[in-house]
């Protein structure tokens, strides 16, 4: 990797990725927004259940799969700066990893579903599980979107014919969405009182 | 390698605020470790969700070195998320 | 493909106004007429759809699914004539959605995807409309028709109605997809690619609403605020932009295969390449 | 233009007579159509009605019978599409938005079908499920005109701006066809009363809209038959002439 600090700052400020990627990061953000604006109202008009029902939660796993996705982003950002250096090998790597890091994100979560719903928390026990449930699944499904996003990384690096930089780029944008996405709800399902 | 060392110092920053948690929530159970309602942690958590999702989207998603209409734009959206959150919380906290 | 027949070469500007008289020269001239007939079908046909389900029915935003019985029978006593007239319309012009549908597979034909794209949204969207809206309003009209009828059997209307609309979902969310698809894949610039991007939103909206089986309160039941209103804003600002986007792809059609030429500014329609 | 192949599709519209003949059998055959069933009948009426012993085999036999042919229509629809696509047109929307009404009405139909069936099945169960049953049939089966009325418009428009010297229709099959648009309409209103025209028996729900179905059906039978008889004769001379060159 040969660029430095002196030659990014350089180089002409343009976006990362296709600007329409941004477009659907900033409007799904809002429908999120949204989402989490239903839950807080709700939460703050019946706080004793909600907390009763969040006691439930076990916080170090939702800290474990925070750290793992945000391990996953700095995998898909260093994928992309070597990708922009020519360093199509490390940026295979960089994306591999990514992919191990969101399969344990995966594994971790539907173990905790399994867990929590065999001690009958299910979708339907009460509103706080409900919105558990629901943001929780809603951003598995993003997830899950990741992959084939992360596959068309892979398919645009294997081969010198593809390449195409702001492909790659695009497909980080919306991995890292998909990350700052569970920031939030994270925060908000497993912090907040 | 610069440009490794930079973002392993973002990562490590995002790390410490997500462990940050841990502690918060250690300070908001009272002494039977049961969970209490807070109107101070509530948007203590959201502010620092917030500073992750801005770190996120300057760093791991270059935004840093993007036009300054696409940082701009970012910024007044993690305004927007948080203003949004905290009324909708706080409007529920008091027409409860 | 039909046969192209060229236009007499010798087509004068049309006149810019009356403006019976602008709408026959384009109904006789205007090489572009199939595509701006159904483009004016698609708006007449949204405006009368909110306007019969919103206003004269007044079945959307819908009802309390925990509504008991004698509410349920109450709600179909005071739409007793909202209901049967304002779906007649419905069905009157019912068939204006398989032009809607053509016109949308006609622009996946003209990108440089295959065509399996265009047919399979076709056949998804022409599936969609008999659970997705035409079931809704037979319960309704089934359920206005005899008010003396068992509650019970109207509680069934009640729900058959509103489910069938709200839960149908999986011809949306995979005809969304297949119009992503062909949009992220096209190289001939028909459609934005954040267009492409939106579908995937108003697909997720598809997933959202599938609780609505499941819970009778709350946000997420069938009139809830995520489950309904949120779904419906996405909906919303997704219809808006695809008749916007319509229009400019029209403007820009020149009967090519190529690459969709950009609006000049100052000149809005191209000479089409006939 | 490049030459389509044509081969069977003189098997398809012959198939039409056939189609007609069943269609009438079992119509004549269901007890509810002749005369049609009063949408006033109360509950225990309808139910009867399902009991009646004689009437049962009826309406199982005919039923069972619209169910395989419902759909026998379709294969005419897609001569009509074949028949639009050689149009002079500069776009496939027309053919495109005809293929998209084409499965809309049988597939209502089939809905109609099962809940008489249905209603049929068990003629003990409670007079109001029967009743149920019964109107949910009814109406669907009178209501089902969105998809003809959308073809018959679409066709017609598809035929009128179909310029060439000699167009595949003749323009009073666009006209007929607006025409037969307007008779399905009223249909529509179905709902709004239980007695009167516009009631499932009444003279434009029932009478106009069934008439109008079946002239439809004879008449596009006809004038497609005419359409492709013709190309393929236009065909044979052109591949005369090419041999003869």
């Amino acid at each position: 990797m040969t660029s430095d600090l002196a030659e990014t700052t350089k180089r002409v400020r343009s976006v990362p990725g296709q600007p329409d990627m941004w477009a659907f990061v900033l409007f799904e953000t809002l429908v999120f927004t949204a989402y989490f604006g239903f839950y807080l109202f709700y939460r703050a008009r019946s706080p004793e259940l909600f907390l009763h029902a969040q006691a439930q939660l076990d916080l170090r796993i939702g800290v474990l799969n925070t750290l793992v996705l945000v391990l996953s982003s700095w995998s898909v950002a260093r994928c992309v700066q070597s990708a922009r250096a020519g360093a199509y090998g490390p940026a295979l790597r960089d994306a591999s990893l990514t992919a191990l890091f969101a399969v344990v994100f995966l594994c971790v979560k539907v173990s905790e579903w399994v867990r929590l719903s065999s001690e009958g928390n299910g979708f339907d026990s009460n509103d706080f599980f409900t919105y558990y449930y629901f943001l929780t699944g809603i951003h598995f499904v993003h997830l899950l979107i990741g992959f084939v996003v992360l596959g068309v990384v892979v398919y645009q690096l294997r081969s010198p014919a593809r390449r195409d930089q702001q492909l790659v780029e695009t497909c980080a944008t919306y991995w890292h969405t998909v990350d700052f996405l569970w920031v939030l709800i994270f925060a908000l399902l497993y912090v907040v009182r | 390698m610069r440009f490794n060392k930079r973002l392993l110092v973002v990562w490590v920053i995002l790390a410490s605020l997500t462990l940050a948690y841990l502690w918060i929530d250690h300070t908001g159970a009272d002494s039977s470790g049961a969970l209490r309602s807070s109107a101070l942690i509530t948007p203590g958590v959201i502010v620092i969700a917030l500073v992750k999702v801005r770190i996120i989207f300057r760093e791991f998603m270059e935004v840093r070195q993007a036009p300054v209409l696409l940082c701009r734009l970012t910024d007044a959206w993690v305004v927007l998320i948080g203003v949004v959150l905290l009324s909708c919380y706080f409007i529920g906290v008091a027409i409860r | 493909m039909s046969a192209v027949i060229t236009p007499a070469a010798s087509v004068a500007a049309p006149p810019s106004r009356p403006l019976y008289r602008r709408i026959a020269w384009h109904w006789r001239h205007d090489p572009k007429r199939e595509l701006w007939l159904a483009w004016w079908m698609l708006v007449v046909f949204y405006s009368l759809f909110w306007l019969m389900f919103f206003v004269i029915t007044r079945v959307q935003p819908p009802p309390q699914p925990a509504a008991d019985l004698a509410a349920q029978v109450h709600y179909f006593r005071v739409r007793h004539l909202g209901i049967p007239v304002g779906f007649a319309v419905i069905f009157c012009i019912g068939g204006m959605i398989a032009t809607n549908n053509a016109l949308i597979a006609y622009s996946m034909r003209r990108m440089s995807v295959s065509p399996a794209f265009a047919y399979s949204y076709l056949i998804m969207y022409s599936l969609s409309a008999i659970p997705g809206l035409l079931l809704l309003c037979i319960a309704l009209i089934v359920g206005t028709l005899r008010p003396e009828r068992d509650p019970e059997a109207i509680s069934w209307l009640y729900d058959f109605a509103f489910l069938s609309f709200d839960g149908t979902m999986g011809v949306f969310l995979i005809g969304s997809l297949i119009w992503m698809l062909a949009i992220l894949l096209d190289k001939n610039r028909v459609f934005p690619k954040w267009f492409g991007y939106l579908n995937l939103c108003n697909g997720l909206t598809e997933v959202v609403v599938a609780p609505c089986w499941i819970f009778r309160r709350g946000v997420l039941a069938w009139n809830g605020q995520i489950a309904w209103w949120l779904d419906m804003v996405v909906f919303g600002v997704y219809t808006g932009a695809f008749i916007y986007l319509l229009r400019s792809m029209i403007l820009r059609e020149d009967f090519g295969t190529g690459p969709l030429p950009e609006l000049k500014p100052g000149r809005p329609d191209p000479k089409a390449a006939a | 233009m490049s030459q389509r192949r044509t081969d069977g599709e003189l098997i398809l519209l012959w198939t039409l007579p056939v189609t007609v003949v069943i269609w009438i059998a079992s119509f004549l055959l269901f007890p509810g159509f002749n005369p049609p069933m009063s949408p006033t009948m109360s509950a225990e009426q309808v139910a009867a009605f399902y009991r009646d012993p004689a009437h049962l085999p009826e309406i199982r036999y005919s039923m069972i019978v619209f169910n395989w042919f419902g759909v026998s229509l379709i294969p005419i629809l897609a001569l009509i599409v074949l028949q639009v696509r050689r149009m002079a047109h500069r776009t496939p929307i027309f053919s495109y938005a005809l293929l998209g009404c084409a499965a809309g009405s049988p597939a209502l139909f089939l809905v109609a079908n099962v809940c008489w069936l249905l209603a049929a099945f068990r003629p003990e169960r409670s007079p109001e499920l029967t009743q149920l049953f019964n109107d949910f049939g009814w109406i669907t089966f009178t209501i089902l005109v969105p998809f003809l009325i959308g073809q018959s418009v679409i066709l017609s428009v598809a035929i009128y701006l179909d310029d060439q010297p000699r167009p595949v229709f003749s323009r009073w099959v666009a006209y007929f066809n607006l025409l037969v648009a307007a008779a399905l309409a009223p249909a529509a209103f179905v709902g709004v009363s239980l007695s009167g025209p516009l009631a499932w028996d009444g003279v434009l729900s029932f009478w106009l809209k069934n008439i109008a179905i079946a002239v439809w059906i004879v008449v596009m039978g006809v004038a497609v038959g005419q359409a492709i008889y013709r190309e393929r004769a236009e065909d044979r001379e052109a591949g005369d002439q090419l041999v003869s060159a």
